[in-house]
């Protein structure tokens, strides 16, 4: 039966209400496109969304859905996945929901590698609340909460992932629908706790924050696609790389003037999160060349189910009851 | 030589001495003793403050008290008839709360210079007289658990220094005729991998007791007769925090729900999480969360999931969790939230107890978000709160808290284990089917209500039933967002109806005694939670100094037992005693515009019989 | 040709148009013309709820209201007599909120196929008579606005489109007399830089007035008299959250504290941050933290370093804050907690009104942690909430929340402008010297208390009183920790005594009438917080048709004013009227054992003026 | 005057309440012994603690002081240094104050800047409360509250802090004051958030954590003392040493298998934060060879005063209160 799953059978009867041009149109759309593939029926799929843009995620997925309070959804996704480990468990934050009010919950999950796939549309800005500054808005940005400019330097989501010990991280496009695809592909199938950072257009409140990624003309020179076990390179004609500098740090480089033999290989699978790092930080924000795909894929215990799904047998209570020192008085 | 025995109603003895001594063990042991006796008897253990003090200080001092008597008691007593002090620390923070007239046993070894400055004192109060109105016997317990335990091979004298709260337990079973087999096959089975250890304190146990029946020191031994008013049954000792666990593992047993507890460590609910998160082979799943908000979060996740979501806290941790429980509200699903009240406002005294938390429990939350709020008034009462909190939160989709205390928590009484075949199945009742209720509409109707008003819960994994909820305004029956005024006014009336029916199942407030036309009574003294124990007490030492009075206990604050305005009525006057500044009688004042009188007492301890007494009194 | 004029007292217009249509800047255009007439007026807009919805939908309406009149006015109108609809969706959404006869104008362009489609119109209202009880005026706005601008040089068509906002201004300002001149220079400031734009929007007014002067549709011009029972000084108009930004800065002025507001958004608090962060230049810090607890602990770290530190937030957020805020209460700091209410419980609904938070505000702590608790009850009147809130938490080192709601801080009004000169000023009497106050014993004692228990505040960088404060209960005086329960039950009752007393500063409790022996008034009707206006008219309204009826607001909750219990005793009844389920009720009835009666109104509206007269007929 | 500071002035008249054997002792005797060099008098210096055994360190600083709640130090911190730049400002948090309750506030003031110096005593236990688990005790750790073991993996907080984007993040331990007070030096002069992990033994509930690092007999041959310019090199003779190995991954190995050119030159100063985080990651509990000293610093703009420290003058509060259109009734 859930061979038979299409697109429709994911999307719910509510309409959907985000601004006209919203990036969230597009994630949605793939996202529903994708869900048939997990092979897993509509009722065993759990979407847990924050407040924000975003939050409004869940409204529109024919699944169970809880649209929770702002940046707890990480939290109510833990103790979902730890009572109830038949189910897939997918998390819908904001940029905001899950990096300033939500950012405890959001590493405490990836440290114990919760099994819930948290999708982080950052579109670097608040939306909902129509316009204030976000903890990934770009230094000096002017913002309805700002009006001499953002003066707190941004975080860089991958980044506090990797930081914070994180088995999955990957970074993704609204407007590239088979990329995202991908990713939410490896995220699904990663065992544990995947944190996949698509950067999403806020046409209303941020608009274009991102074009250096998606608009034709500059998008080649701009995205630096990873892909396990090559040379990190991009460019319309693949004519710039990464390497690893004398120094010791990452650095573009023409591929002519270093050799393609020097190019960094780009290997998610390390044990040592430090040159995902680096990867992250090529760019701080996506103004420049910023990599894309998957940083990083490791294998560790999931932080899974405690008590067992059974309560305690009538028998074992009674003798639960009872337990230590007894008397009986006749 | 044989002693002369004199007979006893009621004892009260603290064990008090240095952290490292052991008394709570010492307490414990006693009191398994004295359960077997079949004295009724309540303890409650005194530790220091957080942080392990320097040896010998006063801020180093731990105590264990138990009251033991022949006939039913209801504390472990205000003012202690004897005192064991193993230093001079533990002589100089107790001798105050003695009765006059009290025995005090110390270990003479311990009252060394060092240990009297260390303890503040500047002349040695077993010699200066201080003690005079005391009877003090000073035993070298040191000394002679030593030469007891040398000759064993293999104990270092470490472990002989430990084993001398053996022989003061030694000493203490002497007097009070307490059987020997329970100490020592506790001692076996406790020191079983270290042979040489469970003999020292086997030897130092034995040394005590002999010391007692030998020598001079004490010429009378004490008959403390079993208490013959005991109903029949199976007993053991409780505190609340263990009554609590089992109460909420027999309602997830009875319910067929998984337990999962997530929780963020805080004294005095710590021991909760600690309890329970020994059960996992039971089906009890604990998590610690980062904080509270994330404890209440995954407890409220697992019951989105169809688990027994519960959370445990203490004053500051329900501060973080409102949000989460308002949410709870709206989301109208199960969740238990538990707070040990402590003393505050703020950091306050952690280790202190108090009944601040009714308001918040009731109103500390934004908008109208009612629910129902559960106090429990004994140690063993626990085990029903929490069995009955589970049981209205899964009937009624609606977070309960329950409001316990730090007295509670860690006060025990003997208490009689119930047959898990008479608990009350609890029936999750599942939404398996679109038409839930069956005639209900299609499609599936998350906010339709059944005749509690209670809406169906459908689980993930359910077919057919998929459907949202948030935090949301939504429309009555399809749950859909909505912003229509009129809307709101009937979901803000049925989240309030829906709990206020609650009542239905709650049991009417009972007066202890029956008005008597004859002599009326025309006292009330209505208490809630746990100062029940030392309310009747006091009234019962009122009445035995001739006053009418009567009492009941309050066990749900929210809703109110329905009869609560007629037994308030029925009485010229009602009495309110409460360890916080009114907040019962506030809440009382609102509700029936009766003009009850508040007894209020905010010293971190817990309400003591005579201070009824004594208010009582004051008004007849 | 010349028209006939037709003189009326007051009116009532809402515009309301596609959230693209421009109708907030109509709409406070127009108010400002009124406000130079000398019209009395009160204003509200209403916006779709957060997210911007499709041109042209039901949810993408967006609308500005307003109430103008030759006599004071307390509101802004419960039932328009005129609506602009600026298309289909506009119109079907507001219509059922005319009065009967009412008149209404609409872009007939507007009403397209597809926007009737888009509105949920089977068939088209202004062809199918459905607006028969109605006056209606259809104009093709769009077409004579482009017609208009069309010939100026450099103007897109996108500009023409929406230029017809300034083409219906132009109508309404010739219908009602407005002047036209404040509207061109407003025009000529704003576009300073786009001439052409300016060029086009001048071009569309004028289009738009000529069109009323010129065409037979519209056939009477009306009048309204400036009020005259206006007392003099300079005015300019004001929202709630204006205001209270001025209340808030004018503290820090005449105090001589930088102010530090840390806030987290959330609608409808965000304003607030955005009003005060424009301020920069004048001595205002602000930061936007990462969550609602860290801007409290930031407002009062800020205080702890001698700033005024203030936090503002909505009901969600006040949950969050409430540890810190009882962290506040033990360290007795000065902490400003602006709450904007919204109608919950949980996210509720967002974009509406309700005062739900009130008892949370009192109550929603853990422990005993009284604050006091101040409610504006108008837009202008937010400035002196703001002001008199930094007073007393200044003057007696104590948080204090300042409740507003979502239709204070957006509805404006005229307001009187305060002369500087005349504001009080706050001594933060920082202290100076170990002795403090003089007979203080030394060391510093951070913890001893002036005439009003206020302690000293003596702040880092000052010499010789270092010292440390936290959360933990403390001696009185030193500011020790301490675990004493006397010093506890002493700690506690002087927190509470210290906000009692702030009841010396509190104006007592106004009725609007002096009670008249010849004809008794048996009704009070009180209210609190933004209530008032609406109670007012609705009071006005039931005296015009015959009853005798007394009003007063309250604007303190905690303290309440001295008199409120005399007060209330004076009455035979009390109406409670509140946008909540009777929280200020259950207060009062408890305080001062009063059967006061309540209105609740729980919808995510204001209060009706017609609501309380209906009431106020009920009970005569 | 205060060139004539000594220990003693910072000691303030609270007798210290910790354990006996506490490494807190060491940390505040150190601390109290530093405090003078900072030249600043006591009455500008303040020390904002949380709630733990760590948090009574401000009784028994004689500065200004506040202990808060639990976790809101960084948050207490950053309201009082934007308000007061004249200020020196430490916050004192233990592993569960700052990176369990307290995580979202820490990472916050680090990706801001903001001017303070952060302590946090790291005794990978929950001291105060008696014995839980917290965020850096190690997996498998049987404590109170997981008497089956500690099932989630421990955060490593100076990897946090990098992923975080701090500017200064330091490692030390409370046995070694001589190292101990080096760190707190730099961090003094560090303009910025500095953020210095203090390993501390909690000898009552979790005894030895440290021992590796700290025991004589062993200590050498784990310290890997990280010094800026040199190779990273430990062991008894020096004999052990860092690379970066083929994979792109951090490794130890014997400096004569490798030869001391191929050794990694530690720069604190570097960019790119990745080489850092792989040396954090060298040793996931203290158990293996661990890195100490300072992993990063680097300047950035401070996150400091928005509005000044003067309110209005009353003529600006004059216009400001008649600004927009205002009229005039007679
Ligand atoms: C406790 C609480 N604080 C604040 C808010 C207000 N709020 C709702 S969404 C949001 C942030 C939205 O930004 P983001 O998370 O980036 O989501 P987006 O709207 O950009 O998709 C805020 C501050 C809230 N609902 N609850
Ligand atoms: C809101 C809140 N939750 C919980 C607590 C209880 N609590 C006090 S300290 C502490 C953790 C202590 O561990 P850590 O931060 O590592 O400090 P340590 O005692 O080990 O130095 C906890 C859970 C509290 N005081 N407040
Ligand atoms: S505000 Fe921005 S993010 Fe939100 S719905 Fe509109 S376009 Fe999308
Ligand atoms: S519990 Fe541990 S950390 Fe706390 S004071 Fe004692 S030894 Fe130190
Ligand atoms: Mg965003
Ligand atoms: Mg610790």
């Amino acid at each position: 039966m859930t061979a038979t799953l299409s697109k429709a059978d994911f999307q719910s009867d509510q309409e959907t209400r985000w601004c006209p041009g919203c990036g969230d149109y597009a994630v949605l759309s793939a996202v529903q496109q994708f869900m048939p593939e997990l092979g897993i029926p509509p009722e065993r799929i759990v979407f847990i969304t924050g407040i924000g843009c975003a939050g409004r995620f869940a409204y529109y997925m024919d699944t169970y859905g809880m649209h929770g309070i702002h940046g707890r959804a990480p939290a109510l996704a833990t103790g979902l996945a730890t009572a109830r480990e038949d189910l897939s468990i997918w998390v819908v934050s904001g940029d905001g929901d899950a990096l300033s009010i939500g950012g405890n919950h959001l590493i405490h999950a990836l440290r114990r590698n919760v099994p819930v796939k948290i999708l982080l549309f950052n579109n670097q800005i608040y939306g909902l609340t129509k316009g204030q500054a976000s903890p990934t808005s770009e230094l000096g940005k002017i913002t309805k909460s700002t009006p001499f400019g953002v003066a707190d330097h941004p975080f860089n989501p991958v980044a506090l992932a990797l930081g914070a010990e994180a088995t999955f991280v990957a970074r993704t496009i609204d407007r590239d629908r088979h990329h995202l695809t991908e990713v939410l592909r490896a995220a699904a199938t990663h065992e544990g706790a995947a944190l996949v950072e698509i950067y999403q257009n806020c046409p209303v409140f941020n608009d274009g924050a991102f074009a250096n990624l998606t608009d034709k003309d500059v998008k080649d020179a701009n995205q630096i696609r990873l892909r396990a076990g090559e040379p990190i390179r991009f460019g319309a004609d693949d004519e710039r790389g990464v390497i690893r500098g004398a120094d010791g740090c990452l650095q573009v480089v023409e591929v002519a003037d270093v050799g393609e033999a020097e190019l960094l290989i780009h290997d998610p699978g390390r044990g040592d999160p430090g040159p995902a790092l680096s990867l992250a930080k090529l760019a701080q924000t996506p103004m420049a060349p910023t990599p894309i795909g998957i940083f990083r894929s490791v294998q560790r215990p999931v932080f899974g189910q405690r008590g067992g799904t059974v309560p305690a047998t009538e028998d074992q209570l009674a003798d639960l009851l009872t337990a230590g020192d007894s008397w009986t008085v006749a | 030589m044989t002693k002369q025995v004199e007979e006893l109603d009621r004892v009260i003895i603290r064990f008090a001495g240095d952290s490292g001594d052991g008394m709570q063990l010492t307490g414990s042991r006693f009191t398994d003793a004295t359960a077997m006796v079949g004295n009724d008897l309540a303890t409650l253990p005194n530790f220091p403050a957080e942080i392990r003090a320097p040896a010998g200080t006063l801020a180093g001092v731990s105590a264990f008290q138990i009251q033991f008597a022949s006939s039913d008691i209801l504390t472990p007593g205000d003012h202690p008839n004897v005192l064991v002090a193993m230093n001079p620390a533990a002589l100089k923070v107790n001798s105050a709360e003695l009765e006059r007239g009290a025995t005090i046993i110390v270990n003479g070894d311990a009252f060394t210079k060092r240990n009297l400055e260390k303890a503040g004192y500047a002349a040695n109060p077993l010699q200066d007289g201080s003690l005079e109105p005391y009877r003090v016997h000073q035993i070298p317990m040191s000394t002679l658990t030593t030469r007891a335990v040398e000759a064993i091979e293999g104990v270092t004298t470490r472990d002989a220094g430990r084993a001398k709260n053996l022989f003061a337990l030694g000493v203490l079973s002497w007097l009070y005729g307490r059987p020997t087999d329970v100490t020592k096959t506790w001692i076996e089975r406790k020191f079983a991998r270290t042979p040489a250890v469970a003999q020292a304190n086997q030897a130092a146990f034995n040394a005590g007791w002999s010391f007692g029946e030998t020598t001079e020191l004490l010429d009378v031994q004490y008959r403390v007769p079993p208490a013959t008013d005991v109903p029949a049954g199976t007993y053991r000792n409780v505190n609340g925090t263990t009554a609590l666990a089992l109460g909420l593992i027999a309602a997830s047993v009875r319910s067929g729900l998984p337990l999962l507890l997530a929780s963020y460590p805080i004294t005095p609910a710590s021991e909760l999480l600690h309890e329970l998160s020994r059960h996992a082979a039971i089906g009890v799943s604990t998590i610690q969360a980062e904080d509270e908000i994330a404890a209440a979060g995954m407890a409220l996740g697992a019951s989105f999931g169809g688990r027994l979501g519960v959370t445990a806290t203490s004053g500051p941790g329900m501060d973080l969790k409102s949000e989460t429980i308002g949410l709870a509200v709206m989301l109208e699903l199960p969740l238990i939230i538990v707070d040990v009240q402590r003393a505050g406002p703020s950091t306050g005294m952690p280790t202190k107890t108090e009944q601040s938390d009714l308001l918040m429990a009731l109103y500390g939350r934004h908008g109208e978000s009612p629910l129902p709020v559960i106090a429990p008034s004994t140690a063993g009462g626990c085990f029903e709160a929490g069995f009955e909190a589970a049981r209205i939160a899964i009937r009624y989709r609606t977070p309960v808290i329950l409001l316990s205390d730090s007295f509670l928590a860690s006060s025990s009484e003997p208490w009689r284990v119930p047959d898990v075949a008479t608990l009350p199945g609890i029936d999750p009742e599942f939404a398996m089917t679109p038409a839930h209720p069956p005639d209900a509409a299609e499609p599936f109707q998350p906010y339709s209500r059944n005749e509690r008003l209670a809406r169906p819960w459908a689980i993930p994994g359910t077919p057919g039933l998929a459907h949202r909820i948030g935090g949301l305004e939504k429309t009555d029956g399809s749950g859909n967002i909505s912003y229509d005024g009129a809307n709101h006014e009937r979901m803000t009336e049925l989240r309030a109806a829906k709990v206020a029916a609650i009542a239905d199942e709650v049991p009417p407030l009972v007066v202890d005694i029956e008005p008597d036309p004859a002599h009326p009574t025309n006292l009330l003294v209505l208490g809630w939670g746990s100062t029940e124990g030392s309310i009747r007490a006091g009234v019962r030492r009122a009445r035995e100094s001739g006053h009418r009075v009567a009492t009941a206990q309050l066990r749900h604050l929210n809703p109110l037992p329905r009869n609560t305005g007629d037994v308030l009525r029925s009485f010229e006057r009602v009495l309110v005693p409460e360890l916080n500044s009114g907040q019962l009688a506030m809440l009382l004042r609102s509700r029936f515009l009766v003009d009850v009188e508040s007894y209020c007492k905010v010293r971190g301890q817990p309400l003591f019989a005579d201070e009824i007494a004594d208010e009582i009194a004051s008004r007849q």
